[in-house]
Formats: C-alpha cells, sequence, structure tokens
C-alpha cells in the first residue's frame, strides 16, 4: 500500500483530507464500541445461556420500555452528530476559495485532458502547484467519467454536456493516482493518471515549457513521447496485437480495407484525418470510437507522431 | 423423489405436468427456489471468474470485454434472478400461507404466472450472454448504456419482466397477510417473518413500477432516441439515476428485510425465548420500508446532483440505519436468559449479528457525505454491500432454507457437514470482503479489470476468500441435495418452533391443514409453551417444570 | 370451516366464503393500480422536470396538439367510464342484457377514444413532429421541442397501450357475461375491470389538461 | 378489516352516476374555456385543481372508494403520497443544481445534436 498511508488511507495531501479521516476515525471508534457490545453481546449470551440439560420453559422478557427507548434515542443522537459533522466538511469540500487558480479537465474515452488558462495542454498528468487551491471544470465528451485522487480524498462526476467542479489544495509535493472511478467501458481501468504537485518555481518554470515541449527533440522522439503522454497506448499497441483499434506497428504505408469497402494505403494525409477526423474512415474489424484529438494535438505534435510512425517497422 | 409413507405435497399428484400447472403455493415455491439456486450457481461462478481475473494485475484469463460482462453479468443475475426473488418468491411462497395458517396464497393463478413470467425474464437476460453480453454493470447508467454496442435491450428487457414478477408476487402478498390470517391471528399475533414479507411487499409494489418504466424508456431511448437521458440530446443522464435508485435502493430492504424477518424466527426458536419488543421489531420492519423510500440519492453525492439534494438525502439515510440497529438489539435481548442450542440455523443466525454489523456501520460511515466522496465507486462500497447484501441477506436466506429444509422435505440434512460448510462460509466470506475494506479505503476504484501493484496483495486474499466460499457452497450443495434422497425422516417440529407451519405434518400435505387451525398461542410463547418430540407441553398441565432459572 | 353448507362453484377451494374472495380480489386489485400509478408516475415526473427545465419550450410546442380533438376524447373516455359503472351497476341488480349493452357501449367508446388518437398521431407524423431523433419539424423556435413529443408521445402510448389492454379484458368478461358466468353474487371480474378502466380515465384526466391545455 | 360485507352488491341510484358523469363533462368544458385565458403561472393551478377534482368524482364514485373497504382508500392514496415524495425528492436536485456555482445550472450546449446542421 502507500508507504507514507495508514493502513486504512493513502497519505494526507489536501487540506481537506485530515478533516475526512478525522470522522472516519470517529465513526469507526464508535463502531468498535458498538460491534463488541452487539457482537460481543451475541457470542457472551450464546455462551453464557446455552441449553444445559433438560428442555425448560424461559422467562417472559418481552419488552423494557427504557432500554429499548434508550437503543433507539442513542443512535439518533450519535448519527445525528455524524450527519452534521460529514455535512460540515462536504460544504467545505465543495465550495472553492476565491483565490483558486483553474484548469479545464475534460475526460473522454480513455483519458484526461488538461487545459491550462495560459495555453498548455497536458494528457493524463495534471500538474498544480502546492499549497495552492484549484478548481477544476470538468465535462466530458462522451460518457460519465469520474475524477479521483485518493490522495486528496476528493471526487466528482465528469458529465457529458455538464460542467462539474472540483477544487482542492495540495499540501505536499509529489505524484498521486488520478482513477476515473465511473465506469466507462473497455478501457475504464487504464484511465489512470497523474497528479503531480510542484514546488511553485518548479510549477512556473514548467507552465514556461510545457508550451514547446517538443522544441528540442528529434520529430521521432517527441511522437514517441506524445504516444505515451496522450494514452495513445490504451487503445493502440506498437507491437501488432489489435487493442481497442489497429496497432501501429508497420502503420505506414499498410493498405488497410476500409468498413465500407474501400482500401486505403496509410499516408501522411490518411493518419492526419484519421487523427482529426477518426470517424471519416475506419479500419474494418474496428468499432468508430475513437474520439477526435482537434484541439488536443497541434500540428507540429501530428507531425511528430507521422514521424513516430515511420519507425515502427 | 420423495418417500414418504404418507400423502404430501410432493407425492399426491404426480407426473412433470403436476408441477408444471401447479396452483399449490409450496410446489411455486419449490420451483422459485430450484430457479433462485440455479441462478445463485450461475452468478457464483461468475464471481469465481471476476476474483480469478483479480488475482494478479494485468491480462490472466480474460479480456476487458470479457470482464466486463462478467461483473455486468454476475450483478444482474444476483440481483435480479437471485436475492430480490431468493426469500419472498422462493421460501416466502412456501411459509407464508403456512405462517398463517391459510390453504395457499389469495391468488393462486398469479402466483404461478408471476414464475412463469419470472422464468420468461430470466431467458430473456441469459439471451444476453448469446446476443453479445452486456457490459453495461447491472446499473445501466446513461449515457453509456444508450451508446455501447452489446445487447443492452435483452438485458433491460429481462429486468422489466421480472419486474412484474416482483410485483405480482408482492400483490399476492399483501392480499394474503390481509385477508387470510386464520382465526384469532390478530396483526400482532403474526410471526414476525410474516410481517417482514408484508414490509418487503409494500416496497415491491410501490418502487417496481418506476424501475420497470425507467428500463422501458431506456429501451425507447436506444432504439428511438427519444433524448430524455442523453444528454446529447438535451436529455439529462442524471435523471437516470434518479429514477434507477428510486427502485434500486428501496430494493435493497426487499432483499434484506425478509432476511431480517427470517433472523427473527431463528433467534426466538433457538433460544427458545419470547421475542423481545415484538412490536417494535414489526414497526421498524414498516419504518424501513417507508424511509427506505427517501434515501435514494446518497447513490449520488458525486454524480453532479445538486448539494442542497446531497444534504437533504445524507441527513434521510441516516434514519434508514436507526431501525435496523433496533432490531440488532432486540435479537441480542433475546438471546438474553435463553436456553440456546447450536443447530445449523442458528448458527447463521450468530453469523448475521456479525457480518450484518459490519455492513451496517460501514453504511453509516458511507452515509457521512464526506467521507463517500471518498469512498463512493471504490472496493469499500463494493465490500460494504456484500457484507449487507451476503452477509445479511444470503446468510439469513441460508439460516431459513436449513431451517425450513426438514419441512419442505420431510427430510434431515447432514448436521456435521452443515457446520463445515457454514465455517467454510463464515470464514471465506470473511477473507473475500474485510481485505476489501482496505482496498477500497487506499483507493482502489471499482470495475477495474486491470490494477496498479500496490493492491495486489490484497487482491490476492480476496481472490483466496472466494475459494473458501465455493468450497462452502460445494460442501453444502452435496449434503442437502444427497438429504433429499437419503436423508432420515424428519419429525414434524425439529426444532421446538411454536408458529404455525410446524403444526402440519412434514412435509405438509396437499392443502396445508387437516382443519382449519386456529390461534391457540401466539408464535413466540416460549415462556408458557414447549414442543419436545412433536408434542405440545404446556406450562399450565407442567406443575413441577416450574421455569428454571439457568 | 362453518360455511361447508354451501361452496358455490365460483368459490376457490383456498377462501372461506364469498366476503373472503371477493374482498382480497378487490384489495390485490387496488394493489395492482397503486403500481399502475407509480408506472406513470415515471412519465408524470419526466413531464415535470423537464417542464421546469423548458418552460417557453414546453408553452410553444403544446400549441401544436389539437385541443378539440383532445377535448372531444376527454368527453369519449368520461362516457365510457360511465357506461362501465353502469355495467356493473346493472349487474348487481342482475340486469344481464343490460350490462352486455353497456360492456358494448364502453367498448365503442374506447374505439371512437382510439381512432381520434390515430388522427392526431398521423398527423403529428406527417408534420414531422415525431419524438427524439426522428423530429423534423422546424416550426418550434424555443430549445429542443423533440423533448416535448417524446413526452407526448411516451405518454399518450403508454395510455393508448393501456386502452387496447382494457378493451381485451373487457371483451372476455362481456364474453363470460353472455355465458351467463356471472350474477348479483358473483360479478367480481366485471367490478374489477371496471376499477381498471377507471383508472384508465384517471390518466388520462391528468394527462390531457397538462399536455394540451398548459403545456 | 371486515367492516362491510361485499357478498351483497351495494347498489346507487342511478342518478348519482349521471350526476357524476354530467358533473365531469361541466368541469372539463369549464377547463378547457380556462385554459384560453391567460393567468401564468396560475393556469396550471387552476388545471390541476379542476383535474383533481375530477378524478376525485370518479375514484369516489365510479370506483365506489367513497362505500368500499377504506382500506382500499389507503392503498391507494399511498401511490400518491410515495409519487408525491418521489417527485419532490427529485426535484431537490433538478431545481437546484446552480446555486453554490451558477455555471452548473445549464448544459453546456443548449440545443441537441439532431439541430445542428
Amino acid at each position: 500500500m502507500d508507504p507514507n498511508g495508514s493502513l486504512i488511507f493513502p497519505s494526507q495531501v489536501s487540506t481537506i483530507a485530515p478533516e475526512v479521516d478525522a470522522l472516519f476515525d470517529f465513526i469507526l471508534y464508535l463502531s468498535i464500541i458498538f460491534f463488541i457490545l452487539v457482537v460481543g453481546g451475541t457470542f457472551y449470551f450464546a455462551w453464557k445461556y446455552r441449553k444445559k440439560g433438560e428442555d425448560t420453559f424461559t422467562k417472559d422478557l418481552s419488552h423494557n420500555n427504557m432500554l429499548e427507548v434508550l437503543w433507539t434515542v442513542i443512535p439518533t443522537i450519535l448519527v445525528f452528530i455524524i450527519f452534521v459533522w460529514g455535512f460540515k466538511s462536504y460544504m467545505k469540500m465543495t465550495i472553492p476559495p476565491d483565490t483558486s487558480m483553474e484548469i479545464k479537465v475534460t475526460g473522454q474515452k480513455w483519458f484526461w485532458t488538461f487545459n491550462y488558462a495560459e495555453g498548455a495542454t497536458t494528457t493524463n498528468e495534471l500538474v498544480v502547484p502546492v499549497n495552492q487551491p484549484v478548481r477544476l471544470l470538468m465535462s466530458s465528451n462522451d460518457v460519465i467519467h469520474s475524477f479521483y485522487v485518493p490522495n486528496f480524498r476528493t471526487k466528482m462526476d465528469v458529465l457529458p454536456n455538464r460542467y462539474t467542479q472540483l477544487w482542492f489544495e495540495a499540501t505536499e509535493t509529489g505524484e498521486y493516482n488520478l482513477f476515473c472511478t465511473e465506469y466507462c467501458g473497455k478501457g475504464h481501468s487504464e484511465m489512470i493518471g497523474k497528479v503531480k504537485v510542484l514546488a511553485r518555481a518548479d510549477y512556473d518554470a514548467w507552465l514556461a515549457g510545457a508550451g514547446n515541449a517538443g522544441a528540442n527533440m528529434k520529430p521521432e522522439e517527441f511522437g514517441a513521447k506524445l504516444y505515451k503522454d496522450k494514452a495513445c497506448f490504451t487503445c493502440h499497441s506498437i507491437d501488432g496485437s489489435p487493442l481497442v483499434g489497429p496497432s501501429f506497428k508497420g502503420i505506414f504505408g499498410r493498405t488497410e480495407k476500409m468498413t465500407d469497402g474501400s482500401e486505403i494505403t496509410a499516408d501522411e494525409n490518411y493518419i492526419r484525418e484519421s487523427i482529426l477526423e477518426p470517424q471519416a474512415k475506419v479500419v474494418q474489424g474496428f468499432q468508430p470510437i475513437m474520439p477526435t484529438y482537434q484541439g488536443v494535438l497541434k500540428d507540429e505534435e501530428i507531425d511528430a507522431l507521422i514521424a513516430y510512425f515511420k519507425t515502427l517497422k | 423423489m420423495s418417500v414418504a409413507t404418507t400423502a404430501n405435497y410432493l407425492n399426491a399428484e404426480k407426473g412433470i405436468k403436476s408441477w408444471l400447472f401447479t396452483l399449490d403455493h409450496k410446489r411455486i415455491g419449490l420451483m422459485y427456489l430450484f430457479a433462485v439456486m440455479t441462478s445463485f450457481f450461475l452468478g457464483g461462478v461468475f464471481a469465481l471468474l471476476i476474483r480469478l481475473e483479480l488475482l494478479h494485475p494485468g491480462q490472466d484469463f480474460f479480456t476487458a470485454d470479457t470482464y466486463n460482462q462478467l461483473f455486468t453479468l454476475h450483478g444482474a443475475v444476483m440481483i435480479f434472478l437471485f436475492i430480490i426473488p431468493a426469500i419472498p418468491a422462493a421460501l416466502g411462497n412456501f411459509v407464508l400461507p403456512l405462517m398463517l395458517g391459510a390453504k395457499d396464497v389469495a391468488f393462486p393463478r398469479l402466483n404461478l404466472a408471476s414464475f412463469y413470467i419470472y422464468v420468461v425474464g430470466a431467458l430473456f437476460a441469459l439471451y444476453s450472454i448469446v446476443a453479445g453480453a452486456v457490459d453495461t454493470g447491472w446499473t445501466f447508467y446513461t449515457p453509456y448504456s444508450t451508446t455501447t454496442s452489446t445487447s443492452v435491450i435483452s438485458m433491460t428487457m429481462g429486468a422489466f419482466i421480472l419486474g412484474f414478477s416482483s410485483i405480482f408476487t408482492g400483490v399476492n402478498f399483501i392480499a394474503t397477510i390481509h385477508k387470510m390470517r386464520a382465526p384469532g391471528m390478530t396483526w400482532f399475533k403474526m410471526p414476525l417473518m410474516v410481517w417482514a414479507l408484508y414490509a418487503t411487499s409494500i416496497i415491491q409494489v410501490l418502487a417496481t413500477p418506476v424501475l420497470g418504466i425507467t428500463l422501458l424508456l431506456l429501451v425507447i431511448e436506444r432504439t428511438v432516441g427519444i433524448g430524455i437521458f442523453d444528454p446529447a440530446m438535451g436529455g439529462d443522464p442524471v435523471l437516470f439515476q434518479h429514477f434507477f435508485w428510486f427502485y434500486s435502493h428501496p430494493a435493497v430492504y426487499i432483499m434484506v428485510l425478509p432476511g431480517m424477518g427470517i433472523i427473527s424466527e431463528l433467534v426466538a426458536t433457538f433460544s427458545k425465548k419470547k421475542i423481545f419488543g415484538y412490536k417494535l421489531i414489526a414497526y421498524s420492519s414498516l419504518g424501513i420500508a417507508l424511509i427506505s423510500f427517501l434515501v435514494w440519492g446518497h447513490h449520488m453525492f458525486t454524480s453532479g446532483q445538486s448539494e442542497f439534494s446531497s444534504m437533504v438525502f445524507s441527513f434521510l439515510t441516516f434514519f434508514v440505519g436507526i431501525p435496523s440497529g433496533i432490531k440488532m438489539f432486540n435479537w441480542l435481548a433475546t438471546m438474553y436468559k435463553g436456553r440456546i442450542t447450536f443447530e445449523a440455523p442458528m448458527l447463521y443466525t450468530i453469523a448475521f449479528m456479525f457480518l450484518f454489523a459490519i455492513g451496517g456501520f460501514t453504511g453509516i460511515m458511507l452515509g457521512a457525505i464526506s467521507i463517500d466522496i471518498h469512498m463512493h465507486d471504490t472496493y469499500f462500497v463494493v465490500a460494504h454491500f456484500h457484507y449487507t447484501m451476503m452477509g445479511g441477506t444470503v446468510i439469513a436466506f441460508l439460516g431459513g432454507l436449513h431451517y425450513w429444509w426438514p419441512k419442505i422435505w420431510g427430510r434431515m440434512y447432514n448436521e456435521k457437514l452443515a457446520k463445515v460448510a457454514w465455517a467454510f462460509i463464515f470464514v471465506g466470506f470473511n477473507v473475500t470482503f474485510f481485505t476489501q475494506f482496505f482496498l477500497g479505503s487506499q483507493g482502489m476504484p471499482r470495475r477495474y479489470y486491470n490494477y496498479l501493484d500496490q493492491y495486489q496483495p490484497l487482491h490476492m486474499y480476496s481472490t483466496y476468500g472466494s475459494w473458501m466460499l465455493g468450497v462452502g457452497f460445494l460442501i453444502m450443495a452435496y449434503y442437502l441435495i444427497y438429504s433429499i434422497y437419503k436423508g432420515p425422516k424428519a419429525p414434524n417440529n425439529p426444532w421446538g418452533a411454536l408458529s404455525m407451519e410446524w403444526q402440519t405434518t412434514s412435509p405438509p400435505i396437499q392443502h396445508n391443514f387437516e382443519d382449519q387451525p386456529v390461534l391457540e398461542h401466539e408464535p413466540y410463547d416460549y415462556d408458557t409453551r414447549m414442543v419436545v418430540n412433536d408434542e405440545l407441553i404446556k406450562k399450565e398441565d407442567v406443575k413441577e417444570k416450574e421455569d428454571i432459572n439457568v | 370451516m362453518e360455511q361447508a353448507e354451501k361452496h358455490p362453484s365460483y368459490l376457490q377451494h383456498h377462501f372461506a366464503d364469498m366476503a373472503q374472495q371477493t374482498d382480497a380480489a378487490k384489495l390485490g386489485m387496488w394493489v395492482f393500480l397503486v403500481t399502475e400509478v407509480l408506472l406513470f408516475g415515471g412519465l408524470f415526473g419526466f413531464y415535470t422536470f423537464f417542464r421546469a427545465w423548458y418552460p417557453e419550450m414546453f408553452m410553444e410546442a403544446h400549441k401544436y396538439l389539437d385541443v378539440t380533438m383532445g377535448t372531444t376524447n376527454t368527453f369519449v373516455l368520461i362516457t365510457s367510464s360511465l357506461t362501465m359503472a353502469l355495467a356493473i351497476r346493472a349487474m348487481q341488480l342482475g340486469k344481464k342484457k343490460q350490462t352486455i349493452a353497456y360492456l358494448a357501449g364502453t367498448l365503442f367508446f374506447a374505439a371512437v377514444f382510439l381512432v381520434i388518437k390515430y388522427f392526431e398521431y398521423s398527423h403529428k407524423f406527417h408534420m414531422g413532429m415525431l419524438p427524439g431523433k426522428f423530429y423534423t419539424f422546424e416550426g418550434i423556435q424555443a430549445a429542443n421541442p423533440h423533448i416535448f413529443f417524446s413526452v407526448y408521445f411516451t405518454m399518450t402510448g403508454l395510455h393508448g397501450i393501456h386502452v387496447i389492454i382494457g378493451m381485451i379484458i373487457i371483451t372476455w368478461v362481456m364474453i363470460r357475461t353472455m355465458r351467463d358466468e356471472f350474477s348479483p353474487e358473483y360479478y367480481n371480474p366485471i367490478e374489477l375491470t371496471g376499477l381498471y378502466w377507471h383508472l384508465v380515465d384517471l390518466i388520462w384526466i391528468f394527462l390531457f389538461p397538462l399536455l394540451y391545455l398548459i403545456g | 378489516m371486515e367492516q362491510h360485507n361485499t357478498a351483497t352488491p351495494h347498489v346507487l341510484p342511478l342518478s348519482l352516476y349521471f350526476t357524476v358523469a354530467g358533473t365531469l363533462f361541466v368541469l372539463t368544458g369549464i377547463t378547457v374555456a380556462v385554459s384560453f385565458v391567460h393567468f401564468g403561472e396560475f393556469n396550471i393551478i387552476v388545471a390541476m385543481l379542476i383535474a383533481t377534482i375530477k378524478a376525485s368524482l370518479v375514484a369516489l364514485y365510479f370506483m365506489h372508494l367513497k362505500y368500499d373497504n377504506k382500506l382500499f382508500m389507503a392503498v391507494f392514496l399511498s401511490s400518491l403520497i410515495f409519487l408525491g415524495l418521489f417527485l419532490t425528492l427529485t426535484m431537490t436536485d433538478t431545481m437546484h443544481r446552480g446555486d453554490i456555482d451558477p455555471i452548473k445550472e445549464h448544459p453546456i450546449k443548449k440545443e441537441a445534436i439532431i439541430y445542428d446542421k
């Protein structure tokens, strides 16, 4: 499990996490007390009043108003306390502070895209500064997804054609898991990203460099990086095995039969079109389910990917 | 089948037709029992396959698609085909008229119809496996369910049809309980199992139609694209979740309430004690039935519903825990100063107390919104509802099955093997699911085919537990089936219970009772009544046997 | 039990007397009607939520429903309810011929209702005011008018199916009446059919103003 | 439970049926007439009020609820109560989505895809 976390929870990395854990512990201790009372009582009575000897009539103990009122009223009071406590922290995790910075999150099958106000775009990697409230404005391009970072103790569904929001303030630098928790089909369990919490200075440096990430790389290297970063691997292998989509191995120059019966040789134009308008020509035997990368990939990034594909023989 | 010498419902009429067209509630109950046990076996196999795949991260045995279909089938089969009809339609059908001292349920033909509707629904659901299995999860959330290419329609139609079967059982039970009680049996002299079935029927009748219309609309949405659930069409997917959970949360209590009814019977019978707080238990059943309708939104805290809504639903959720708690305390108090014996049904009762307590407490945790935000759709929730559904309902069902087994077949099962199977199931269950609490609180999302390496050890233990569970159920299947053919003949009242179903023969005669029984003592009068070797001993007749305080 | 003197053929073996059988049957029917109310309740829910989200669209779209036809159908359905109630009354008094006549009347009005509904539907189909993605009509300016017609067609469609089922059951009890199966002592099936038919009427009583009048 | 022996039929006078049907006709006329007058949101209240009166008449007299076992009345009313609970509780969501952040109140794209040209 998480080496920094407890037996129950992963380490607390947001401002809200300690609060959630405290309420959990409170209920846990209460539960243990009541568990010992009820289940311990069951075992104790079972042993103490086990049948010893002959059949007998038993006592007429059919009710006791005092007791019955007690075990109705005490739990009622306790759960009321729990409700208020839970609701208070819920309000805290719902209303973002005014000082929050905003990042746009898009979920789609099966990766996350993050758009920064400064123009940077990342896939499956959310980079945020430490000790800074961050508000995520989220929507989905297809089905419902759910944005979940266990270390932050926050989660929110990402709906198509609706905005939802989620905010957090990370308290420690590091890399944390980001899961999709609303079932979204074949690649659901591959829709795992990272939240990278950086110190302020590192964050600023990263943001400045994020716009021209491929500047000092060879195109095919940059393409290989994009293949990983943009999570192409969820659906397209590079070892020849077909996943959700056709494999990229030997894709360049390969002739494939399309669903409409025509045959097409994959050249620059075809690959470009398939990235921007995936539904236009679909290879036979595959579902037309690839989302468009219009607006996600820049021209030079597409070129880099093509350069990378050429190396995959 | 049975070689009992006297005429009873099993041998009164012969031939396959006498079963297929029977109007006898006992035979219909048995056919249901056969059907739900088959479904349970299927669902169990699916579960074992799921756990097998999760033994290690990555692809081991199945592809992601197959895995998604497996967990969908496991959920849908277990819920719609097994757990909802298991206690009311199978056991309830058998014992309810007997407990009331009636010859049959109010509408025997409707009862048979409900069975065949169940069969048709089941065929629809199973057809979806052939036609390209559904991969939506049993919750059919839109817009995934409206866009996926798998056979969602046959599965939803199956669930829709099964809903009618459930409704008809509910209608039948309500009329039966109102109108068919034996002379002298007033409402507060009914066995608590009957109260539980009554509350269950109310939920079945009120909630199921909403699921029906929801599934119907889902089918229309998929075929015609009317656009009420599809955001691309101006609809709202969260609305689907409201409609779905308006049924599916109360459905949880359709499952667990009759289980609680069984436990009330068992705890009194095997403690030979008057049930403690009869009225409070009866009212709490009705209370649960009512409140269960007001809490569905706690499945939707992260769904994007309004914050106000979350607040209201969280508040109401806590009140459903209280009547369940009251029942637990009352059962505990019933054991106090009892004369407890430990036959298999009592062992299941104790297991129920243990497992359901855990299920209940974790339910309180999940009811607190801020904790639920973290736990929602993780293995914590999976573990929680398995503790309530399996640790609660299935364990109670097994207790009831063992309890009424001699009455159903006129045969006793092997008590020793029953204890062995119980131990396997109890330990195996905890190994399988207690580990999942930790998986969930550590952040492992549910419905994941593949997972990060850090979760591997706990997944491994969970899978080992599932094998223990499987062994337990295999042992049980062996000794139960064996007992039908070769088991020793059961007395009419092997447990010395006082409710009416034990006053007829084992197995009962065709019309249940020789003469219309009249209520002479209440179902839990163990302070003044005692049954030894099928013979009723009254306290006023036995002066020397004054109650000996143990 | 004590009713050993007489056990008429229509009294099922597991009931003690007629009162118990009749009461149980009626209770069962009422409980079933509850499920019908909630089945339609889901659709009323849709109406409510979407009307609250798109009030202008509902106001705009409902003008394209034919109030004259809707009103006529309301009258027709109320009349059929009346004849149904009178059929039961006639059987209570043992007037078999009257019962058959009233049941035939109910069937007739039900058929009229469906014919009018057919004309309404075909007009909508013709205009392209179809539910959901088949919607092609361009006369309504507000957002998403197809949703109104989705609601309209699902609600009236499900209601129409209930009318057809009702007609089948009425035909069945009518045949049984002709076969002399009923008497003032036993007319329970007609009574239950009546309850079902009145519920179909009840639902229309709410559908009509919601869809045709206030939209 | 068994207040009233249903084995002997309870026959209502013919005039009662016609009075009820007549009232239903008149009320239908009124509700249609009123719908042509515009009171704004008040129209809904009037229409629903009249519909409820009409429904009660059908239930009480045509369906004999007034004379039958009171249990049936309770059963029937329970369906309305639970329907009411369903609608009310769902509306705690549908009517309050924008409470904290108004951006969440409306769909991003108001028109459905079928209108994309």
